[in-house]
């Protein structure tokens, strides 16, 4: 059902009904893993028009573009559906060593966006995700039950949540079960 | 299910990392002008102490980054961890 | 000493049951003895027992630091079986579970062995390849052991899940019918109470803290906390602590500690004939004389001495168990707990001889100690009487590491394509 | 009216509520509040249950988690059936069903209950010394008794409907416990401003208050003081308080596991509604406030129904509204008992008399008792008790200086009352490793020293009177919360002497009579020191030997008794004998909590590629590849596997098949240094691999042996497009990780796991160029420009896509990379494209006899972890002139190009029909008995429809110099015949693959 899905990124609701309020898939979307020399980030912050993250677990961007901080040397860079930036990147890169991969299609993007968003993310994920702990604008690689995510809070009560397709169908199906005690 | 503390991300839960046993074996430059005994010790031999213990983890699914630490095996509590390529902790240091 | 028996017993009946004695003695150490065994478990009150009973080695001692039986032995699931894939491990395992089958008389100890058959189920083709092998290879070798269709293995253990909407159907079982269970505890006793019996001395509370050699490098005593024992022959037994113990006399070994996990339901009438295992979904169960669900678990990432695992090591096995048992969702775990197994490189123990005359160790093995123990101890007593391997214990020397013989069972069933 | 022993007044019941429910058929009636247990002693019904070993008739011991008697099958039907339910913890609910468990065929008349003639016969660890001979009828006749007879209840027969959750929390402060020390706590820390959370195993907070609604606090009642605290914890957001939630398990770095009971008190749980919750409560600092156990006394034929604590009876009083009884003997070692005696006498209950074991008991209650003129007799032990199903007499007698023991006389009743006083609950804090200390004068082991960020409160540390354990639990709450204690509370409670006593009670009732110390087991005094006498003195030895403390209550009633029992036997002081070590849980857990959502579709992700639907929609039959999906073969009609696969293997060498490789790992391989990279990781040498051209890799383990492998596509020269095969993705790519972050950080060279972002279509056979010609774009297919093992960068229907001329099948081949959400679209263009040219879909089953034909290895088939890249014939692709790469130093072992190890070759059945079976071993000789020597064995084996025959791919010892030879597969009976050929058997010169 991964490719239902993916595929022009068809609404979760696809799958067989399963749905809970506020959660929803993300708009289409265009993504890079960007990695490299510390050198990279005066270019990179060129192309983007802001600069990369360097603290540990946090986001920065525009409206349009983002770029989350997934470890020392490397980014996920998220960019409206056809705003294609390999090319740029690699020539103001230049000569600084460093990799620029292409997955926008590798994973999904899911919103989860109700008042208690973080509790209910808590049936599967063991990180504390209170405000304190996990603020606006942290982003993290973690685990979510049985599958790898990348947690991304945009809001209080707002959470984006990237995923390998195929683990997509898993992810959705655990969160709307478990979600049906939050009513 | 233990509290890892990655030495960039802070405070994990243990699901998020692999273990990669014992820390500072460092691979040979030139394995092949290697006797078999030196081979055979960094190939398999582990220090296995009941007490402090120099290991490797990794941050699987968080950043990803290998790091070491200093745990006591006989109460499963950790005294350090530190970036990969950094010398280990001296005790006192640590406790001080 | 008073034989066991149904007779004595009713005699013991008629006064209160008054009469018994100690089953072993708990004697001071001597000065010094032929021979010293490091660990009180199974495995070393084992080879005490073989070296006395088969070697006419009397004067020796097994020396535990704590009380016998108190480490692995009895923090097992107590599965015995021997359908290994490799010709060398079927031959060690399937020499332990024959002397398995005459213990309780050869002991005069009721070991309650149990031979209600161990399962082994395929969840994927692989599984079914890497199965068929084996029981290929079991044959060959002599071992007995057979291919299962599904519904023949529901058909020798009912409340098995064979429908194919579960996550990963069960494809078929091989199916060893001399394997199963055996009380854990009385294992230790009983060799230690025949042990005692030939003249062996237990040395409870006694831990080992150096192990002293002479100017040849020879080992000449033990340094415990009972004080000095002279000995020319040291074998050890301390299973999670091996490393610990051989790193007195300089031994380096390829060895890591780990936490492995076990927990009991509480208990119920009989409703579970055999035991189960799938390697594949980490789910090992059986059900005790006392109607206990006996459950083992994984063991966590991590080396530890503390026989204390997560939580989360425990969740992932009842995942399995209620997959494959969904009428178990509702029994309730009622006790856990951990032990320390130390683990080789390929997976395989080290049983023989050690870079230190006069050094003798048996460790490494793993999560699979408990069905060996007759078996590893019979051996190890005759490498420490004649300081020679015995030829089922052979291929497992620490040396097999340098020469690349590996006896890789956990690689054997590495993931395909 | 429900039940003649219900009070008129009192408790925290509603009367006028009855509540219906039934225990083995007979229906009774009880009110709301009650439990199981309370609403049958309101009916007069004190047996509940028959012991495990002698099956003695048993009444309530107790009233909460500590009950080791009165066990219960509460069911809703098949799937819904719970074993070994505490009466005492069941909470009545219109038309609950219980029945009684371990006897037949009645809990009033249970044959079992010859066991208990039997006893002198069979002590503690009868079983090690019998059964032995013959041997068979161990397996044949006496465990099968044995099992018969043991075990409690009966399992569930069907799968449980229940759905279970989970969930993770944090928090500043935990409380375990909502008695007086965990309220006063919980309210302190809560003023902290940090997370608070409150947990408590009962069905609502209070604790041991629920059972004193005379005693005031701060002015208030003591239920109107609950009420105000709890309301000003639940009006607080920063405070979650749960009830029904036992904190069971106490882990690594402050973890607490936590069973919250949602749904088992309702009569009519909402359809679908969740059973029960894990919590995992991750906490900065946790108070424990756990409170203790009424300790029983020892002594002879204590066991008999009507026989309980002293605590529960006064619990059953106040909180249910219940009487244990009309006319009750009290006994007892310590003062809370006197409690008891005074509230029955208040509630109109004969206390016929309070026999104390201490010589001159004091203090308030004592007066208080005496005031009221109940009688007392000091420095007098109960001896013993008659009565058939129920007690009749109390045995009394006095104790004499000596020690001796006095004349009996015996005492009628319908109820004996006893307390040896309390033991405080420390299992939590030593699951969490603290460290116990002995403490003489209250005969406790109590909290010491932490190993956790931790404190214990009140009664579990051994406070007992109520202003102490209230100022107690507000000091530990606010020092958690790092704040000032709030002033301490008043209350008007009497207090008692803490200290009691433990182990045996003396008598003169000879070596036959049984004193039980652990009931459900049947453990009595005699058995702890049959054990001794048998050399058992490890507190341990003697737990397992007489499994004392083993049973569904773990001890809390027997351990300290038996410790005392123990200490006399072996004249040693308690603490040196020590405590057996407490194991989670707490108390049973579900498994189906444990497992919780990880059920049927979420036991595991299922993983599927994007062109699973078409085969899905094309019948497809599946197998499971690590979490994925993948389509094994395309039946048509009413084919089976074989007839399919035969299909599928003569269209692909005819004319066309396409396959769905998608799930083949994927590592792109990026940086300047990556060539370097790939040539220190891989046996093969890549400096020389040019752009737009592809290698076979082949990746070792450091010890030699085979680990993984692969095609490998430079797309550029500093870009490499590294596929693994879909079980070893992650194994490697960790792998890559490994010696790049730890050894040889210094490289330029990064890598991104893609095996997601592309889909791959495998197109096979000699018409693959014809049907791909149509569809692509600035991509010139002809051999010339992109000849075997070459790719090109393009587009196919429009799409971006990285088109490889690879072959795993030995024909003509591509495997079209493209964008993962294209995958579909494109297949479906290709699929279509290819109708004229009979392009058949086929699966893993077919790929496998493809490559076979071809004699390629699949790693972890024809490898097992012990072989080499020679073994498996593959030394060919080993860059002889790199100094090093993983695995190479072990290669130059000598074992590691020993003449007789097991080397890939192709093995000829002499029937072409017979397929050997995989796994089948390989001998020399014909006629031999096992065991016997074992040369090698088949690694893979199918019938080869082009070749029409079979064909194997074997590992044998010293095979490639075995060309030829005749070698045999024990089948069964007997063996099968086979010749040792090439592994190679379709296509040799690989014209096929070259055109």
């Amino acid at each position: 059902m991964s490719d239902v899905i993916a595929a022009g990124r068809t609404p979760f609701e696809a799958l067989n009904g399963l749905s809970m309020p506020g959660l929803s898939a993300a708009p289409d979307r265009t993504r890079y893993i960007l990695r490299g020399r510390a050198g990279i980030l005066a270019p990179v912050a060129e192309v983007l028009g802001f600069a990369l993250p360097t603290d540990a677990c946090r986001a920065t961007g525009s409206d349009q573009r983002h770029a989350l901080w997934l470890g020392p040397d490397e980014w996920l860079l998220l960019s409206p559906a056809g705003d294609r930036l390999d090319k740029a990147l690699a020539f103001a890169i230049g000569d600084v060593a460093h990799s620029v991969v292409e997955v926008s299609h590798r994973q999904v993007g899911i919103v989860l966006d109700r008042p208690d968003a973080a509790a209910v993310l808590s049936v599967g994920c063991a990180l504390d995700l209170d405000l304190a702990a996990f603020p606006v604008g942290m982003c993290t690689r973690t685990m979510f039950a049985k599958t790898e995510i990348v947690l991304w809070r945009t809001g209080e009560n707002v959470f984006q949540i990237e995923v390998w397709r195929s683990f997509a169908d898993y992810l959705w199906r655990y969160l709307v079960l478990a979600g049906a005690e939050f009513a | 299910m233990l509290v890892i503390t990655c030495p960039y991300c802070g405070p994990r839960p243990e699901i998020e990392f692999a273990h990669g046993g014992e820390a500072h074996i460092a691979r040979p430059q030139d394995p092949s002008s290697l006797g078999v005994e030196d081979w055979t010790e960094f190939l398999y031999m582990r220090a296995n102490p009941k007490g402090l213990h120099a290991e490797r983890w990794r941050h699987l699914h968080g950043c990803a980054r290998f790091f070491n630490a200093l745990r006591d095996t006989t109460t499963d509590q950790f005294v350090a961890t530190y970036r990969t390529g950094e010398p280990r902790p001296d005790l006192a240091a640590v406790k001080a | 000493m008073t034989r066991f028996s149904a007779f004595e017993l009713f005699r013991q009946g008629l006064t209160g049951q008054s009469g018994w004695k100690p089953q072993w003695r708990s004697p001071e150490p001597k000065a010094a003895y032929d021979a010293v065994i490091v660990g009180g478990g199974g495995h070393g009150l084992g080879a005490a027992y073989y070296l006395a009973s088969q070697h006419g080695m009397r004067n020796i001692a097994v020396i535990e630091k704590g009380w016998l039986g108190g480490g692995n032995t009895g923090r097992n699931t107590t599965i015995i079986r021997s359908n290994y894939l490799f010709p060398e491990s079927a031959g060690l395992y399937d020499h332990s579970v024959k002397l398995w089958e005459g213990l309780s008389r050869e002991l005069n100890y009721n070991v309650m062995f149990s031979q209600r058959g161990v399962m082994m189920l395929a969840h994927t083709v692989h599984d079914v390849q890497v199965f068929q092998r084996h029981v290929h290879a079991n044959r060959a070798a002599g071992v007995d052991n057979e291919w299962l269709t599904p519904e023949e293995a529901k058909a020798y253990c009912p409340p098995l899940n064979i429908s194919d909407n579960m996550r990963y159907p069960v494809l078929g079982a091989a199916l060893q019918r001399r394997g199963g269970t055996a009380r854990h505890d009385a294992v230790a006793w009983g060799y230690a109470r025949a042990a005692d019996r030939l003249g062996v001395d237990i040395l409870e509370n006694c831990e080992v803290t150096g192990i002293v050699r002479n100017a040849q490098g020879a080992v000449e005593a033990v340094e415990t906390t009972r004080g000095r024992i002279k000995t020319p022959k040291v074998g050890v037994s301390a299973a999670g602590h091996t490393s610990v113990v051989l790193g007195m006399a300089g031994v380096r070994l390829p060895l890591e500690s780990f936490p492995l996990q076990a927990l009991v339901s509480e208990p119920v009438k009989p409703v579970f004939p055999c035991v189960v295992m799938s390697n594949t979904i980490h789910a090992y169960i059986s059900q005790s004389d006392k109607g206990e669900l006996v459950i083992g678990a994984g063991t966590d990432i991590y080396t530890s001495y503390t026989q204390r695992g997560g939580l989360h090591i425990s969740q992932h096995t009842l995942e399995a168990i209620c997959e494959l048992f969904p009428q178990f969702r509702r029994m309730r775990m009622l006790r856990n707990w951990g032990g320390i197994v130390d683990v080789t490189p390929d997976r395989s123990p080290i049983v023989g001889k050690t870079p230190v005359p006069g050094l003798y160790v048996n460790c490494g093995w793993g999560t699979g100690g408990f069905k060996a123990t007759p078996g590893a101890a019979h051996t190890l007593a005759w490498t420490i009487a004649k300081d020679a391997p015995h030829p089922i214990n052979a291929p497992f020397t620490l040396e097999r590491f340098r020469d690349g013989f590996l006896i890789d069972e956990a690689a054997a069933a590495a993931v395909a394509h | 009216m429900s039940g003649s022993f219900r009070t008129g007044i009192g408790g925290r019941i509603r009367r006028e509520r009855t509540v219906r429910f039934r225990f083995d058929g007979v229906t009774y009636a009880g009110v709301e509040g009650d439990t199981l247990a309370s609403a049958l002693l309101a009916n007069g019904v004190h047996l509940m249950g028959r012991s495990f070993k002698y099956h003695r008739p048993r009444g309530v011991l107790g009233a909460g988690a500590d009950e080791p008697n009165a066990l219960v099958e509460v069911t809703r039907g098949a799937g819904r059936t719970v074993p070994n339910v505490r009466a005492t913890q069941v909470e009545l609910y219109e038309g609950l069903e219980a029945r009684s468990q371990n006897r037949w065929p009645s809990l009033a008349l249970d044959v079992g209950a010859v066991n208990n003639l039997m006893a002198p016969f069979i002590p503690a660890g009868f079983y090690y010394k019998t059964f032995m001979w013959p041997r068979k009828a161990w397996d044949a006749l006496y465990e099968p008794v044995i099992r018969a007879a043991a075990g409690l209840g009966h399992a569930p027969t069907a799968p449980d409907p229940d759905t279970y959750l989970n969930r993770y929390a944090h928090c500043e402060v935990l409380v375990i416990g909502a008695g007086p020390a965990g309220l006063s706590a919980a309210l302190a820390a809560s003023r902290g401003g940090g997370r608070v959370m409150l947990v408590d195993e009962q069905c609502e907070p209070g604790g041991s208050l629920l059972a004193e609604p005379d005693v005031r606090i701060d002015g208030l009642s003591s239920r109107d003081w609950i009420a105000r605290t709890v309301a000003e914890l639940q009006a607080n957001p920063r405070v979650t308080l749960l009830s029904r939630a036992t904190a069971f398990g106490y882990f690594a770095h402050n973890m607490i596991a936590v069973n919250e009971r949602l749904s088992d008190h309702l009569a009519q749980p909402a359809a679908g509604a969740p059973r029960e919750r894990l919590w995992q409560i991750r906490a900065g600092e946790v108070v424990i406030a756990a409170g203790a156990h009424e300790r029983p006394l020892v002594f002879p034929d204590n066991d008999r129904p009507g026989i309980l604590l002293a605590g529960a009876a006064r619990t059953y009083l106040n909180r249910y509204g219940v009487l244990p009884g009309r006319r009750v003997v009290i006994a007892t070692g310590h003062d809370e008992a006197y409690r008891t005696a005074i509230d029955l006498s208040r509630a109109g209950v004969e206390v016929a008399v309070i026999a104390d074991l201490r010589p001159r008991p004091t203090g308030p209650l004592v007066e208080q008792a005496r005031a009221l003129g109940l009688a007392i007799r000091t420095g007098c032990a109960i001896t013993g008790s008659r009565g058939g199903l129920r007690v009749t007499h109390a045995r009394l007698s006095a104790i004499l200086a000596a020690g001796k023991l006095g004349p009996p006389d015996e005492i009628a009743c319908d109820a004996v009352l006893m307390s040896g006083g309390y033991t405080p609950s420390v299992h939590l804090f030593s699951q969490s490793r603290g460290k116990l200390r002995w403490d003489e004068a209250l005969s406790a082991f109590l909290p010491d020293v932490s190993a956790e960020r931790e404190r214990s409160a009140g009664a579990c540390r051994g406070i007992f009177a109520l202003d102490a354990v209230l100022a107690d639990g507000a000091a530990a709450g606010a020092a958690a919360a790092g704040i000032d204690a709030p002033p301490a509370l008043r209350s008007t409670a009497v207090d008692a002497d803490p200290a009691g006593v433990m182990g045996a009670v003396p008598h003169d009732r000879g070596p036959d009579a049984r004193a039980f110390v652990d009931w459900q087991n049947d453990v009595t005094s005699k058995d702890l020191k049959l054990a001794v006498r048998e050399g058992f003195q490890s507190v341990e030895h003697v737990k397992r030997y007489t499994t004392n403390g083993m049973a569904t209550d773990q001890g809390k009633t027997s351990n300290i008794n038996a410790l005392g029992v123990l200490a006399d036997e072996l004249k040693r002081p308690v603490e040196k004998i020590g405590l057996t070590t407490f194991r989670m849980p707490y108390t049973p857990v579900t498994f189906g909590v444990l497992a919780g959502m990880a059920r049927g579709d979420l036991f595991d992700p299922v993983r599927t590629t994007p062109i699973h639907g078409w085969a899905v929609e094309n019948g497809a039959v599946f197998e499971d590849v690590s979490l994925w999906k993948r389509a094994r073969y395309f039946p048509q009609g009413a084919e089976d596997m074989e007839a399919a696969v035969r299909r599928e293997c003569l269209a692909v060498r005819s004319a066309c098949g396409i396959f769905d490789a998608s799930t083949l790992g994927k590592i792109e391989v990026v940086g300047r240094d990556a060539a370097e990279f790939m040539n220190r990781f891989y046996i093969n040498a890549w400096t020389k691999l040019g752009v737009g051209r592809c290698r076979y890799g082949v990746l070792c383990r450091e010890d030699g042996f085979v680990m993984d492998d692969g095609v490998v596509g430079r797309i550029a020269q500093d870009r490499f497009h590294v596929t693994t095969t879909t079980g070893g993705a992650a194994r490697v790519l960790n792998m890559m990780e490994d010696y790049l972050q730890t050894e040889w950080p210094e490289l330029d060279v990064w890598f991104t796991s893609t095996t997601e972002e592309w889909a791959v279509i495998a197109l096979q056979g000699p018409k693959a160029r014809d049907i791909l010609s149509g569809l692509v774009e600035g991509i010139d297919l002809s051999p010339e420009a992109l000849p075997h093992m070459a790719l090109a960068e393009g587009h196919i229907c429009g799409v971006p896509t990285r088109l490889f001329r690879v072959s795993f099948s030995g024909e003509l081949g591509f495997e079209i990379n493209v964008p993962a959400d294209q995958g579909r679209t494109v297949w479906e263009a290709v699929w279509a494209a290819g109708q004229p040219h009979g392009l058949t879909p086929y699966g893993t089953e077919t790929m496998h006899v493809l490559r076979a034909e071809k004699g390629f290895i699949i790693v972890g088939q024809e490898t097992d972890g012990t072989a080499t890249p020679d073994d498996v014939a593959l030394s060919w692709a080993v860059g002889k002139a790199k100094p090093d790469y993983v695995g190479k130093r072990s290669l130059a072992r000598p074992s590691m190009s020993a003449p007789d190890r097991k080397q890939l070759v192709g093995l000829l059945t002499e029937v072409p029909e017979t397929v050997l079976q995989e796994g089948a071993q390989i001998v020399a000789s014909r006629g031999l008995k096992a065991p016997m020597p074992v040369i090698g064995h088949v690694t893979s084996s199918y019938y080869s429809a082009v070749l029409g025959r079979s064909i194997a791919l074997a590992m044998v010892s010293g095979g490639r110099a075995r060309m030829g030879e005749t070698l045999y597969s024990p089948h069964g009976a007997g063996e099968i015949a086979v010749k040792v050929v090439g592994p190679v058997f379709h296509d040799p010169e690989g014209a096929r693959v070259n055109v």
